[in-house]
């Protein structure tokens, strides 16, 4: 990382939390940013990548030309198979989620509140929404880890005393990466549990609409 | 035993009648039955429900998909687990309908759609759950707790009539899937009263199939058809293909 | 049959419910003689016999030395699969019975009563029982059947205006075949549909607990 | 990853503690753990909760069961669809004990169980079910109305541990079943926090199975012990090779 890089990007913030992945572990990865959790190097750990579609264990995104129409990650991505991979149907693959296999389940977010609540699966004024496996996976994974932008674009927190858009599940969250950090729910507020290079503490603070400790 | 095996889709779905409650399979593209679905735009019944994970994407070009349906005036109402994007900027088709009152909608959690199929299809009429509790969806329903947790009761899903697609068949209805196709179609070819099966491979003989390795027994299927290669019968094709 | 024939053995009370079974259907048969309506003869009409281990479809059980020993039916004998038999675990085999799909079952009893309601699970004064998939079956299937001799080896009717044992489902029986005949309950009693040779229908009223129709 | 395979029976159960709840899978032989029941019963654990569908034959030569369990002072209370058989001059071992009260017994019919099992393994704490309504099982039990039909509420029945037997397994736990093996045995390796497996063939290199017809996904299996060759491992025999 170079002196003069302020923040993390979209892959660095996947890896943040993709290191907090210990040996053995069952990881369920939501779309879109999540997913580059699986392009972290995690040494001699190996886990197993589920996907609610009914795929247990899977490896790499194929390229253009080479993949199985037949096979493809909760994000319809045409994804690899591993040597142990299995294939189920959904109320299997859910009850596997539901029973509380699934260790860590990373997932976007619009929001999240220092009391473990999170939103993302419908945006203010929207008939209806997208939710998916995400009100499953956040009801029941051991761990839920969040990774989404600090701010909006419009530069308000997406860290929130309480959340404002309706709640995917409540005080479930452990840990959460932005581009600014990472952090966990502490009840009333988050703590810093590390700091994204160029960034003050007071900066961040400063644009999380809940109390933040050190 | 009269034959499963129809000549076409056309006379596979021809009596479906309005209003049913039809379940359709496929996550993504594997598993959807696109050639049922055309089929049943041509076919034009009414009223209809539709059970389904998704009602289409947003991407082009389109493959038959419920919101064709709904554009077509035959749903009444959708039961699935997105009607509307989790990305304010991918506007999907059945979006505009839903909005202006055309058509209902119920937005069920994945899982606990997977598990109200499976319910119906097992003889089950209701159960608890922990998913989606403290939400929006649970305004207002009753909950009971157990274990100190406190849990959601859900209905079953009975289906009138089930669409799938099966990569394998044999003549008795017995079905394989391939990979992650197989996803809901188990669970719809349960809870429905008449299962119908577009199929990849050819109809195989009675008697092809490792007794251990069928994944929907024929017993829960009552219609089979063989899809035609394109241009007569649809095929999803790589991206790169479909851009040529 | 001969002019001497005085009722039904236990292979014609199978054969004459069996008689009963359609082109199509799903049959289970329970432990003892209910097994033996797999023995015959039903023309062109085709069934599938399920047994609630998982079994979708199986032939004669097979001569000792033949066994398959990975292969039994719900009575644990060793029979022999069909080209299109399918193996499943026992929630799907129950959820099979649970969603109504079983066309008849036909199972033992040692009691069957006019309102439907039969006994088969425990004796007098036993304290526990034997349930196995009897209570699913009889709650489910479309159709229950019942094979029990007419009276007990003292003499009692088992055909009775109200069970004494507990029952295994209430209002379920659908057709009777006893060694004097075959019967069906009417809400407040049974009534003739066939009696066995050499069977008056005095003889058999008298042998019954509860009104009978002819 | 740590290897599941385990050097033999003794090592694969020595650590379950008294008072544990243990699902037992097989029907008839097919499926039955005999190996792990005979280390079971030299390691002594005591106050057990047994689930299996049956507690034992009353047939001769008796292979290990539930009820040498019991008869061996190891067992609180058995959860079985069987605790007498339904022919009275078949007097099963366990009945003696249950009987004098030296033991506790549920009663549960057989579809219930296995549903009850699937319940635990699959995050469902309860269910509705028309099976044993109006029954003496149903006697003083809740009980609910759905579309006209009364119906018994149930509960999840978790495990601590599962021990069963499968015919393959690969090195990474994933497991397939041969014929009317399969029975409980998936469902109780679902709902147990521990799933111990005795397998019949050599334990295959990970990457040996067809991902579609793995019968159990080796998520839930912890511990794989290959049976040896008889006697040192328990076979069942065909009745007439028995009688020699």
């Amino acid at each position: 990382m170079s002196g003069t890089q302020k923040g993390w990007d979209r892959q660095q913030m996947a890896d943040r939390l993709a290191r907090e992945f210990q040996d053995g572990w069952l990881v369920n990865l939501g779309v879109g940013i999540p997913t580059m959790c699986s392009n972290t190097d995690l040494g001699d750990r190996e886990v197993t990548y589920h996907s609610e579609n009914g795929l247990i264990g899977y490896g790499p995104v194929l390229p253009a030309g080479q993949e199985d129409l037949h096979l493809v990650n909760a994000g319809g991505q045409n994804v690899s198979l591993k040597p142990d991979s299995v294939t189920v149907h959904h109320a299997d693959s859910f009850a596997i989620i539901r029973s509380g296999r699934i260790d860590v389940t990373v997932m976007g977010a619009y929001e999240v509140a220092g009391n473990g609540d999170f939103a993302n699966w419908k945006v203010a004024g929207q008939k209806g929404g997208g939710i998916g496996g995400a009100m499953d996976l956040a009801a029941c994974a051991k761990r839920v880890f969040i990774i989404l932008e600090h701010v909006t674009r419009k530069g308000a927190p997406r860290l929130v005393p309480t959340c404002a858009l309706p709640v995917t599940a409540r005080g479930v969250v452990t840990l959460v990466a932005t581009n600014y950090g990472l952090f966990a729910p502490t009840g009333t507020g988050f703590r810093v549990v590390e700091l994204a290079p160029g960034m003050s503490f007071d900066e961040v603070r400063a644009a999380t609409g809940t109390p933040l400790e050190a | 035993m009269r034959s499963k095996t129809f000549g076409g889709f056309a006379e596979a779905v021809a009596d479906i009648p309005d209003g049913s409650v039809i379940g359709i399979g496929g996550f993504a593209a594997p598993g959807t039955p696109y050639n049922l679905l055309q089929a049943l735009l041509a076919q034009g019944a009414k009223n209809l429900v539709c059970v389904a994970n998704t009602t289409g994407g947003a991407h082009q070009p389109r493959m038959p998909d419920i919101a064709m349906l709904v554009e077509n005036g035959q749903v009444r109402k959708v039961i699935a687990s997105f009607t509307a994007s989790t990305r304010p900027t991918d506007v999907i088709p059945f979006t505009k309908y839903y909005e202006a009152g055309e058509v209902e909608a119920e937005l069920v959690p994945q899982g606990t759609m997977a598990e109200r199929l499976r319910a119906a299809g097992a003889g089950i009429p209701a159960f608890y759950t922990p998913t989606a509790v403290g939400t929006e969806l649970a305004e207002g329903r009753e909950t009971r707790v157990f274990n100190g947790r406190e849990m959601l009761l859900e209905y079953a899903i009975p289906l009138d009539y089930a669409f799938i697609r099966a990569h394998r068949a044999d003549a008795s209805g017995n079905l394989q899937f391939r990979l992650t196709q197989r996803n809901f179609c188990p669970l719809m070819a349960m809870a429905a009263k008449t299962c119908i099966v577009e199929v990849e491979e050819d109809i195989l003989p009675v008697g092809s199939m490792d007794p251990d390795n069928v994944h929907t027994a024929g017993i829960f299927v009552q219609r089979l058809v063989k899809i035609p290669a394109a241009p007569d019968g649809i095929w999803p094709v790589r991206r790169q293909e479909r851009a040529k």
